[in-house]
Parts: structure tokens; C-alpha cells; sequence
């Protein structure tokens, strides 16, 4: 597992902790504004704002 | 103009669809499924078909590329093709398609679905999603010139990528948008069953609303499935009729009331 | 008007092709293989291709049902569609169709192969055949609407039956069909070699009088790819170019003198 | 194997012998007019002269 890192929130600028156990496309929320963010890339890491349209689902 | 659904149940009368089709004078446009035959195919590889639950209930297809690979294989390759040819040997002069040729059926990918695993909420993307339009124009040069048009899935997405998507949907946006007066669809079963295991509590006639209400008393993949009919049965076509593709003349049938009529 | 045919080698560099075709001002048909592709597919379905040598010395693929079901998921299947997106996603609306679709290619079913099997001289009969006729017409109309066609076998024969049969076959009788001035081959080497092991061996130009010579002294399937091209090269088209596939732009490359031309 | 039968050559009408061995599209020879027929059916036997066109083959 690779180590927890420390990240800026991209809508409030708060910190927000990864742990090494993050998943890719993990769902987690702003301790700050709580503002639902996407682990978007784990090597490295990298967080964007989930997309907030109604559930999607396919066949 | 009537589309005619045909399912991916193994068990389906598929000559008898053609062959009654064959004797039909409207206009028409098939749209078939192949999960049987894609089930099989994908056992047979050895590349079982991953399938996600989402957070709200939904059950659905993982399409990774290798999954539409299969699709391609499956639904547009074999099941299309000896479709076409069984059409052919009807006189009927088809033109097998899938989204992605011509652009036929033009969709958006899925954002992503929200699953649950051990614990942690996470957004997994594939190569799915929902059809938006049809080209309308290619389907009417090959029908104004003696083509059927036999449509499969994968279709085209925003990006020109290859993606996996429903084939109620497609019946739906496909309807409106060509202005279908009728849609057929042939199923498993006699059609919609009050108790699914009692062939004779057919219910010969639905509301929409009535469709609504019963959508909310499922779970999972018939929940969608009750959704998509009602999304098909909004799209203006007057009636969606859901009948037996088992028996010998399955859309005669239909055409002479039998089965479920939404309207 | 330009038939390019795309073998079904691993190694081709298809992007670069569909990337090249996308600046030809001229209309064109592709027609492709999937050979490769296919042999995999046999291979990991565990149903290896069965492959016959006739008396006379030609080898050739026994297609049984299973065989051309094999065709449909690889050439018309997969291979087609994958071929489609990438031309979508370069610009080119392709319509992606096998000989069955629209009876767009029509053949004859071979009356059968004489072959030798321990001691006893039999007639093999199987699901192959020799392409005679293009529908021309579904071609122009694809063509004149803005649609480029890519063809696959399975071809249709005189009773409606999908049959195999041989790419080169139908690129010389469509090329003749639709009146084609061009047609580029694009093959796994850098266009015909005088020694196949040494790539700097290119015969620049033949002759159609010289390829008869050459096929004589030759042996099964490259016996037959020869009487294939030499057939090609008499349908009229004013050159037939065989040229590298794996190069950058195999296309530019081609239309600038690389390659074998045949004329 | 199914035991071996006599037939009738379609094209001179003598007689054409047949082993258990005989395979589905076999060719014989009519030893009486020499003709090439093939077996079109082993059950129940049946012969048909071959066809003569020159040399088919496919893919």
C-alpha cells in the first residue's frame, strides 16, 4: 500500500487526507465544505469534484 | 411503421418472427438483443460478464472493452448476421447495423454508476451508456429503397467510442424519433404476468400510470426493465405491445391482440 | 474510385491507414480481412479451423456451420465494427456491411472440394464459395449520401446461405462491378518480394503476362493468392498497388509509388 | 460398419457395388461405362454422377 498524502480540496481549498487504502474513482467527502470529491488518480493522487447528475446506470 | 424488438432469450421463435414479418405490409425496423448468445460466448472464453449493483438497486452490465468486444462478436456479429440471412431467405431484403455504422444511434456515456464495495463508495466508469438520437436520415434512404434496417448494440457515444446501452432505450428514442406507430416486443412469456410464474394471470391491458406504480414494487434488472418500457411507451408510439416470440406465429399474434397492450 | 483492401494481419498498422484515408479526397470501399483474428478466436473457443488440401494441390478452409459462425463474430463481427469506430473517430461515416446485408455481395456455393483421405477420393461439400455480383446500387446509394462502405464476409449465396469466400475474389469483382480505377492491397511486407526472406528483394513492377509465370511455381495458398491477384489485375482496374501495411502511412506511401504495382 | 449393397449405375445402369466402408461424397468409378459418380448418401446408399466442373476451392 502506498503511503496517505495530504491534498488541497479543489472547491475549498481545506485539507483533505488520502489513506493508502484509497481506491481509484473512491467517493469521499470535504471535512470542510463537504463537498462529495472523486479520487480521480491514485499515482499520483489527484481529487475533482464527483459528478452530481442523477444515478446512471447502463444495460 | 412498427419496430419489432426481438429479445436474446434462447428459447425465442426467431423463424416464425421473420417469417410472419415477411407477410407484414408496414414499414418496419428490427431491433434484437443476444444476451443468451453472449452469455454462452463469454462462458465459453472463459470472460464471464462482470455485473454491478449500484447503490440504489439498479443491476447492470460492467462493459469494459473486452465486453464490448463481445457485443461486437455477439449482438452485431453472429446473432445480426444469421438474423440478416434468415431475413434474406424470407424475402425480406435486410440491412443488419449497429449504432456505431452511419452513425445510426448516437448516445452519451454514463458518468459512471456508484457501487459499494467492501465499505468505500466509489465511481466506476465503463463503456456504457444511454442513446440520445438516431440517424433518421440513413434509416429512411434504406427503407424509401427496399432495405429493413436490423439494428444491434454497440452504438456510438460522444466521443465516437464504441459503448454498450439498453435496448429498451434504444426502442424508445428510435420510436420517437422515426414517429413508430407501434412497437412490438417479443419476449419469453405469454407478456406481462401478474405472478411471473402463472402463464395464465396475463394482464392483457397497462396504463402508464399503472406501469409507474408496479416499476416501484420491483428491484434490480426488472426495475429497469419496467422503466424502459414505460420510457417506451411515453414516446409517442400508440401502442407498446409485449407478446409470446415462443409460439408459431408470434407476430400475427400480436398484431391480433394477443399479449400485453400499454396505452 | 479506390478499393482498399486491409489483410487481416496482426502486425498492420490500421490507424495509420484509416488516419491516411481520411485526406483521400477520391471515394473508396474497404474490404477486410480477419484472419488473425479468427484463429485466435478458433483457438481460444477450442474449435480450430479445419483446413483441406484438394488433389490438385490448392489448400483451402473448410467452412462447416460453426466455421461461418466463426466469420460472423470475427470479420463481420468484431473486426468490422472495431474498424467503423475508428473510422468514425477520423472522420470517415462509415457503414460497416457483410455480403449478406442488402445482398450486397452474391456468390455461388462451390459444389465441392475433391480431396484425399486415406486412401479414398471424396467430394467435400461446405459453406464457401466464389463472389459473381455487387449491389452496386446500395453501394452508390451508401456512397452519394456521404457513407463510406466497409465489406466483410461472409458473402450470400444463389439460396440465400452465408457462405466464405475469398477476400481477393471479391475485391476484383467489385472493383470490376463499380468500375474502380485503383485497388491497394495492404499486406504484412513491403509488396512482393522475389526472395520472401529478404525484404529487399521488391519487385517494383509485373506484369499480368509475368504473374501467370510466377503462379506456376507455386504451391497451395500462395498459389491461389497469386490467381487472385492475376484476376484482380484483369478486372479492369487501371492498377493494382500492393504495398506495406505496417508502415506510418501506408496510405501516402502507396498513392507515391511504395510497393508492387501490377499493370 | 453397415454391410455393403449393390446398385444401380444412374447413367448405364450396371451394377455398382458398394463396400460398409464406403464415406458420404466418396468417388467411384462405374467399372462398366467408367463413369464418375459420387455417393451421395450412405443411409440409405445413393449415387449420383460427380460433378465435372474443373476444380473448386474456397477461402
Amino acid at each position: 500500500m502506498s503511503a496517505s498524502a495530504n491534498l488541497e480540496c479543489p472547491i475549498c481549498g481545506g485539507e483533505v487526507t488520502l489513506g493508502g487504502d484509497t481506491l481509484q474513482g473512491e467517493l469521499i467527502e470535504c471535512s470542510d465544505c463537504g463537498t462529495e470529491l472523486e479520487v480521480t488518480s491514485i499515482k499520483p493522487f489527484a481529487v475533482a469534484e464527483a459528478p452530481q447528475e442523477e444515478e446512471d446506470w447502463g444495460e | 411503421m412498427i419496430i419489432v424488438k426481438i429479445g436474446g432469450g434462447a428459447t425465442l421463435n426467431i423463424e416464425g418472427i421473420i417469417s410472419d414479418l415477411a407477410g407484414v405490409d408496414e414499414p418496419f425496423i428490427i431491433v434484437h438483443g443476444a444476451n443468451a448468445l453472449r452469455d454462452q460466448l463469454a462462458e465459453d472464453l472463459g470472460r464471464p460478464k462482470k455485473v454491478l449493483t449500484s447503490v440504489s438497486g439498479y443491476t447492470s452490465v460492467f462493459s469494459d472493452a473486452d465486453a464490448v468486444d463481445m457485443l461486437m462478436m455477439a449482438y452485431s456479429g453472429l446473432k445480426n448476421k444469421r438474423l440478416v440471412e434468415l431475413c434474406q431467405q424470407n424475402g425480406i431484403n435486410a440491412v443488419g447495423l449497429s449504432g456505431l455504422d452511419g452513425r445510426v444511434v448516437q448516445g452519451r456515456r454514463n458518468k459512471g454508476i456508484r457501487v459499494r464495495e467492501n465499505g468505500k463508495l466509489r465511481i466506476v466508469r465503463d463503456f456504457s451508456g444511454k442513446p440520445k438520437s438516431v440517424n433518421v436520415q440513413l434509416l429512411r434512404l434504406l427503407l424509401d429503397n427496399g432495405y429493413t434496417p436490423v439494428l444491434a448494440i454497440p452504438i456510438i457515444d460522444e466521443n465516437n467510442v464504441a459503448i454498450n446501452s439498453e435496448n429498451d432505450d434504444i426502442v424508445g428514442v428510435l420510436a420517437a424519433a422515426i414517429g413508430a406507430d407501434k412497437i412490438l416486443q417479443f419476449i419469453e412469456a405469454p407478456g406481462f404476468l401478474e405472478d411471473k410464474d402463472d402463464p395464465g394471470s396475463l394482464v392483457e391491458h397497462i396504463s402508464k400510470a399503472e406501469l409507474a406504480l408496479r416499476e416501484q414494487q420491483v428491484e434490480g434488472r426488472m426495475r429497469r426493465k419496467m422503466l424502459a418500457l414505460r420510457k417506451m411507451s411515453e414516446c409517442g408510439a400508440s401502442a407498446v405491445i409485449i407478446s409470446d416470440g415462443r409460439v408459431q406465429h408470434p407476430v400475427r399474434d400480436a398484431l391480433s391482440g394477443a399479449g400485453t397492450k400499454i396505452a
